[in-house]
């Protein structure tokens, strides 16, 4: 990595690093996987490691990246998926099983699993 | 007057410079604000403030919480009382629970009279303990000098700053926490096992019965009472000048004649002096000296320099555990009562026609650590020491006391001869410097072989704790290095080993102010004026002294007449000279 | 007392670590973890070894793992377990959950089994209060127990 | 396989589940089963909505309608008119708080719902933590760019201080005075140090920043750095915490490699470096005096202040400390202003707090919601209501230096003032709720029990006094205290508080205190009647099956480990209570619920 020259350096790698990370329009799905010490407690490493093989089993095309705690301690392990064209969803109580059927059900097909946390904090962009 | 500060205590108006702290703040009225962890050695660098025993809270108007007065400097216009009842209710709290912490064995407590903690509890009024529970069970150890019960430590740390601060000694810490904090030890381990020296200042600084002497009176008494045994003491310089304090005389005051006399009151078959033997030391020592200054100066490469004093106990300790690779450095020369001992047991003993076994040789010290050096193997025969027992000032003055005299109504009498018999500079080895400057006293005219005109040196005088001096002899100057208090000690021995200072000499002391400073010595709870008082004494009673340097004592020319043959020939070297040991290794944490 | 002596494998460890800090006194607290977490635990001969590296009192050293629950100059178990007496596991039962594995184990709390394999303590908050009551077996986290998880999860190491 | 178009969610939480929100998803199931619809809507149960007042909830997605106070027999209307109508049933429609009006469109920027705002949570389980690019992405460095390149260190001063931040650690300090006070001081070095030793037992807002964001905190150490003039910045964290320790070293040496921390920070002459410094398991390193004392390789005990460490603090020179929470706070406070900032909260306290919400209620989890947010909001509305429909009992702030408050104060709006004002404080932020099964006796001395070995022993109130009263309350919670000592715990508390050290000494008392206040009947229950309400201290209660109930099926006779149950199978079954030792074990294996506490 470069090392960063001026305010307006810094303002162009914003710029492209949003591209890469937040772009205004997500062409791909993303799965964020909450990995703060309480969610790897409960799981969310496996949880990560089986979504990432079985989504290559699938054929699916997915961004995994891990984040740190949303704040759903009771609902951990977490993860929020973005599929392109669709509002970002968050699930709770994501085990295995729930996992596989977040990608077959939810991503391949539209339709909703169990767990789902309504988001009720707001932003500050 | 920016620097002044104007507040109000208890109603009255006083003004102070900016950085005083309330406490000072109200003394200086004579408002007066119980401490006790606080503990100032005035002018020697240390003091220990941690503002945490709380009972010297006080009410500062527009502060929710009441204020450590220790800790807390005076601002413009401050409104503080020290006595509203919210202060005396939580003061009395304090040492409530101090108390429920607290064994309450207080009539047979070593510090049961001069424990501030009882003190204060009784000035408090407190009569019950409200919040009694449990106790905490620590470690009781008794060391060849000191004893250490923690089950009565405060946690003032008065002792622990006192052992590292101003003593560099690193035996004392504070352990655990929460209710199992106490002073301790590292790893709990006997004081003999750790890094301590014996030195006793922390038994000084004890506000309470955690930290004490071993006491040896009862040993002396049953001596005294054995029918069989002839029992002689020797007493230092230092005792003369402090002893009176014990019996509510001012400090500083002279108390010689009156201290002879009440020894022989106790029944002591003979009264000698330890300056006696002081002045025996300035004859081997000083003789060694210059016989390693002379040799040197000739180039002799096997001859270090500077040569070091080794009267102190504490001191040697010292230099045992921390500077094994020095240890060619100091004097050869025994301690001034060690000297006494060889001296009394296989030269005085003879002569009397007393035996070895039959003679018990007792000593009145200002310190604590010579309880140690008695019983230092290298000061025995077959097992028989050559001091018997070391007592402290404060050992003897509870001795007097059991004869039930008014102290300073007693007549004055004289030691006993010949060992009783000694000059001004063997006075002067109670202060800082004065070793030094008896040796010096004598040095010169054996070097210059001219006689002083002036035999006060003052330049080796005064409480700077490290200080430095060039005696002119005659033409050659002699560099002269001073340190009083091991940490002070400690930066002349490091600039000597780093080769960073030249000395031909340098006389240490444990204690801060020398021996008038020293542990033994009547409890000063850190008024060190006190300790000022007793050294002008000191030098009171070498001016009054009618011979003053060393070698003119005729009972000391008589022993090595006699007796010894010359100063550090064979006979001397045998009797008064010692050796020293590697103790770093033997220790732990050095 | 004399020393103990302390083999020159494990000397040059505690050398080494207190190299990487220059030998500074004030980075002790640091290399304590370092050689705690080398060593297992800061018996006395090691907490002497360091503090003649530092140039400092072993009091000074000894005074500090006394005071900090985190160094320890016992050895522990092979799997040392931690159970976490914070406020949201205390309300949610782990006093329970130390009874249990007390029980299972047969020992105390700041005990280790006779083999050596498991030690219990307790501590003050992990920090995963979402998945009380907690317990730690080494490093690993184990959250929402109930008493009859403890023998399943001591059976994992054994 | 069904292609669902609509989704119908409906609110799973618990304060609608009791509002029959299952026989509303039974009915919506059936009536689309009925109307053939079933491949084209999905039917599902969710989380809490936070709309708990107003259950249950209903909502129809990806039209964001939001329906409310729904009934089973309203499902049909839905279905109809909304679904097959595609017109919105306009009565049940979620009602905007401010407006009055009903909002037929829920997406944002409609967000009147939600009690949290995310401040310093802001990147928070939104970004990676371990790439520094996508805290870049996220305006990351922004703020200390700007500050180096368009703002003198005193105007960046000036910004913290109109924010009106203030320290996120406990005692609300101003923020931007501290920053002053330390950028007057005249040193040749001064610190930032940042205090990661989040110690309270049950709060974890520090570590879930740092492992979630720890850009923002090192930016803001930098920016404080230039504010001060200090070019050295030292986290305190604990050991505990080895994730959030890891992603630190991540987030610095990136920073570093970016050019961001380091020498010449974008060419603008201003160095900064951070180094970590690990603390050892020692609570009262929280406290600054004692945290410097501990990065200093000494045993942690607080020193009275002043000196204040932003005159005198690590190795005797000038030094900022402030907690994570604060320190995240900055950046966007740069970026957005200070009147941004300054706008949300109350008029004594500004801005965000995080709350770590634990203990007895449904939504544990990590929040951060608006100064004067009230308790209620905050129970019912984000943590779900009490778990298990037990009632509320009190909530605990600012463990073990905070109080415990009750019903009666829920609906204060909390900031730091109220929160002292009620007998508790603000504190780090945890934030603990209790049901009528805690006993308000046991709690105090819970936390006393976590004081007394914490003490670092140096004073006299703090080292012997809180032992003192663990003990009181030990006997007080087995049956054996009396009325004076009652006076006595009230009395000693209030020395302790008003002689100790430091904060830790100053304010452990509060919990017995505010219990005495707030629940003085049940300590006098335990006194005079020898009777614990909750059930929790065992030497006051006394197991009892109830015969009615019993089937003697042996369940409890089985397990219990020190056989004081007894009787025949297929007969009532019978406690001896001289054997009992309360442990729980025949209440958790009974199916019939036969076993009380009494």
């Amino acid at each position: 990595m470069r090392k960063v020259q001026s305010l307006a350096d810094l303002q162009s790698l914003r710029d492209e690093f949003r591209a890469e990370f937040c772009p205004a329009d997500v062409k791909k799905v993303q799965v964020k996987i909450a990995m703060a010490t309480c969610g790897i407690a409960a799981g969310a490493k496996q949880v990560m490691n089986h979504m990432v093989e079985k989504s290559k089993e699938l054929g699916l095309d997915i961004d995994f990246t891990q984040a740190g705690c949303m704040g759903y301690c009771y609902a951990e392990p977490t993860l929020e998926v973005s599929v392109p064209g669709r509002e970002s969803v968050v699930f709770g109580y994501v085990d295995e099983t729930r996992a596989d059927e977040i990608l077959t059900k939810y991503i391949q097909n539209n339709e909703l699993v169990e767990g789902i946390i309504p988001v009720n904090y707001e932003t500050t962009d | 007057m920016e620097n002044m500060i104007t507040l109000t205590i208890d109603d009255r108006q006083v003004t102070v410079p900016k950085g005083t702290t309330i406490l000072k703040a109200a003394r200086s009225i004579g408002i007066e604000i119980p401490t006790l962890c606080h503990y100032e050695l005035k002018g020697q660098g240390v003091e220990n403030r941690p503002g945490s025993c709380r009972v010297c809270v006080v009410e500062v108007e527009g502060k929710s919480n009441l204020a450590a007065s220790c800790a807390t400097n005076v601002s413009e216009g401050m409104v503080v009382r020290t006595n509203s009842l919210r202060v005396i209710m939580a003061r009395r709290t304090v040492v409530d629970l101090m108390l429920s912490d607290h064994p309450a064995d207080c009539l047979i407590c070593p510090q049961s009279g001069n424990c501030e903690l009882q003190k204060l509890a009784n000035d408090l009024g407190l009569r019950d303990i409200t919040y009694s529970g449990e106790q905490s069970k620590n470690k009781v150890e008794i060391s060849p000098a000191i004893i250490r019960d923690e089950n009565k430590c405060i946690m003032c740390r008065r002792c622990e700053t006192v052992c590292n601060s101003l003593q560099t000694v690193g035996a004392l810490t504070a352990v655990n926490r929460g209710f199992g904090a106490v002073v301790s030890t590292s790893f709990r381990m006997n004081l003999e096992d750790t890094s301590c020296v014996m030195c006793g200042q922390c038994v000084q600084a004890c506000p309470v019965g955690a930290l004490s002497e071993v006491n040896n009176t009862r040993q002396v008494m049953s001596a005294i009472a054995n029918p069989r045994k002839k029992v002689i003491v020797q007493t230092a310089p230092a005792v003369r000048v402090a002893l009176g304090e014990e019996f509510g005389m001012e400090p500083g005051s002279r108390v010689t004649g009156k201290m002879v006399t009440a020894l022989k009151k106790m029944g002591f078959d003979y009264v000698f002096d330890t300056d006696f033997a002081a002045d025996l030391t300035i004859m081997e020592e000083g003789t060694e000296m210059l016989d390693r200054i002379a040799r040197f100066m000739k180039g002799d490469k096997s001859v270090k320099l500077p040569i070091m004093t080794s009267c102190c106990p504490g001191w040697v300790n010292f230099f045992e555990t921390n500077y094994p690779d020095m240890l060619d450095i100091p004097s050869t020369a025994k301690s001034p009562m060690q000297m006494f001992g060889a001296i009394a047991k296989n030269y005085w003993a003879e002569k009397m026609g007393i035996k070895r076994e039959d003679l018990v040789v007792v000593s009145i010290m200002p310190c604590v650590a010579k309880k140690y050096e008695c019983q230092r193997d290298e000061f025995k025969v077959d097992g028989n020491p050559d001091v018997d027992y070391s007592l402290t000032t404060r050992e003897l003055a509870d001795m007097v006391k059991l004869l039930g005299v008014k102290f300073e109504d007693l007549p004055d009498s004289d030691f006993d001869k010949p060992l009783g018999e000694s000059t001004g500079a063997a006075v002067i080895f109670g202060a800082t410097g004065g070793v030094i400057e008896a040796a010096t006293r004598t040095a010169y005219e054996i070097f210059t072989k001219k006689e002083l005109g002036k035999v006060e040196f003052t330049e080796l005088r005064g409480l700077e704790g490290v200080r430095e001096a060039t005696v002119d002899f005659d033409g050659t100057p002699i560099h002269i290095g001073i340190a009083h208090g091991l940490g002070n000690a400690r930066k002349l021995l490091d600039k000597v080993r780093a080769g960073e200072a030249q000395f031909h000499a340098i006389e240490i002391m444990a204690c801060p102010g020398g021996c008038v400073g020293g542990a033994g010595q009547p409890y000063h709870h850190g008024d060190f004026s006190k300790v000022e008082k007793r050294l002008q004494a000191i030098y009171e009673e070498d001016r009054e002294k009618p011979i003053r340097k060393s070698h003119e004592n005729p009972y000391i020319q008589q022993l090595y007449k006699e007796f010894l043959g010359e100063p550090c020939g064979e006979k001397a070297h045998h009797l008064l000279h010692t050796h020293y040991f590697d103790k770093s290794e033997k220790k732990f944490g050095i | 007392m004399s020393h103990i002596e302390i083999n020159a494998e494990k000397l040059n460890i505690i050398k080494d670590i207190c190299a990487q800090y220059d030998n500074r006194p004030s980075d002790v607290i640091h290399i304590l973890h370092g050689v705690q977490g080398a060593l297992g635990y800061l018996p006395m001969e090691v907490q002497e070894a360091i503090a003649k590296q530092l140039g400092i009192p072993v009091s000074r050293v000894y005074g500090i793992v006394t005071f900090y629950s985190f160094f320890t100059m016992e050895p522990k178990g092979e799997h040392p377990i931690s159970i976490c007496l914070g406020t949201a596991c205390h309300v949610r039962g782990a006093d329970q959950i130390l009874e249990e594995f007390k029980r299972v184990l047969g020992i105390g709390v700041g005990q280790t089994t006779p083999d050596g394999k498991f030690s219990i303590d307790c501590l003050r908050c992990v920090g995963a209060c979402g998945l009380a009551p907690v317990a730690m077996i080494g490093e690993k986290v184990y959250g929402r127990l109930t008493p009859n998880m403890v023998t399943g999860i001591i059976e994992e190491y054994n | 396989m069904a292609t669902y178009n609509k989704h119908i969610l409906v609110c799973g939480g618990s304060c609608c589940t009791s509002g029959n929100s299952a026989q509303i998803a039974d009915n919506f199931k059936s009536t689309l089963a009925e109307k053939n619809l079933s491949n084209d809507v999905q039917v599902i149960q969710t989380g809490c909505f936070g709309l708990c007042d107003q259950g249950p909830v209903v909502k129809i997605m990806p039209d964001n309608t939001i329906y409310t106070h729904v009934k089973p027999n309203d499902v049909r209307r839905i279905v109809e008119e909304h679904i097959e109508g595609g017109k919105k049933v306009e009565d049940l429609l979620y009602v905007n708080p401010i407006t009055g009006e009903r909002v037929e469109d829920n997406k944002e920027p409609n967000k009147f719902h939600k009690k949290q705002i995310r401040i310093a949570l802001r990147n928070c389980g939104v970004i990676d933590p371990e790439n520094i690019k996508d805290y870049i992405a996220h305006d990351g460095y922004m703020a200390l760019a700007k500050c180096l390149t368009e703002y003198t260190p005193e105007q960046v001063i000036e910004v913290v201080s109109a924010s009106g931040l203030s320290g996120r650690g406990g005692a609300g300090f101003p923020t931007g005075k501290k920053w002053a006070s330390s950028a007057r001081a005249k040193a040749d070095q001064k610190y930032v140090v940042c205090n990661a030793d989040e110690g309270d037992p049950g709060a974890f807002m520090d570590r879930s920043i740092l492992e979630g964001d720890p850009n923002s905190v090192l930016e803001a150490m930098a920016i404080c750095g230039y504010a001060i003039g200090a070019d050295k910045g030292l986290i305190y964290i604990r050991a505990e915490y080895p994730l959030a320790i890891e992603r630190l070293k991540i987030a610095i040496s990136q920073a570093e490699e970016m050019g961001l921390l380091g020498d010449n920070i974008m060419n603008s002459g201003f160095n900064f470096h951070i180094e970590l410094r690990y603390g050892a398991g020692a609570f009262v390193c929280g406290e600054a005096t004692a945290l410097i004392h501990s990065m200093e390789g000494k045993r942690g005990e607080p020193t009275f202040k002043p000196p204040r460490t932003s005159e005198k603090g690590y190795n005797l020179k000038p030094t900022n400390v402030n907690n994570v929470e604060t320190y995240a706070n900055v950046p966007i406070i740069i970026t957005k202003g200070a009147e941004w900032f300054s706008s949300i909260g109350t008029a004594n306290s500004k801005g965000t707090k995080v709350f770590a919400l634990a203990g007895k209620v449904n939504n544990v989890g990590l929040i951060e919601v608006p100064m004067g947010t009230t308790l209620r909001e905050i129970i019912y509305e984000i943590g779900g209501g009490i778990k298990d429909n037990k009632k509320f009992k009190a909530v605990q702030t600012g463990g073990p230096s905070g109080g415990c408050l009750t019903e009666r104060h829920l609906d204060i709006p909390i900031d730091y003032k109220s929160l002292t004002q009620a007998g508790s404080m603000m504190g780090s932020g945890g934030m603990v709720i209790m049901d009528e099964s805690s006993c308000m006796v046991s709690i105090a001395k819970f936390y006393l029990d976590f004081t007394v070995p914490e003490s670092c022993g140096k004073c006299t109130p703090c080292r012997i006094g809180n032992k003192r009263l663990y003990e009181m309350l030990d006997k007080i919670t087995k049956g054996n205290g009396t009325m004076e000592d009652l006076e006595h715990l009230r009395n000693l508390s209030v020395v302790i508080k008003d002689t100790a050290l430091c904060g830790l000494g100053q304010s452990s008392p509060n919990p017995i205190l505010s219990t005495l206040d707030n629940f003085w009947d049940e300590y006098v229950e335990h006194v005079q009647d020898k009777k614990c309400r909750a059930g929790a201290c065992k030497d006051l209660v006394q197991y009892e099956i109830n015969p009615a109930v019993c089937v003697g099926c042996t369940a409890c006779s089985r397990n219990c480990p020190v056989e004081a149950i007894k009787g025949e199978l297929k007969k009532p079954h019978q406690i001896d209570n001289s054997i009992c030792i309360k442990c729980g074990t025949c209440i958790t294996k009974c199916k019939f619920n036969a076993i009380r506490i009494k």
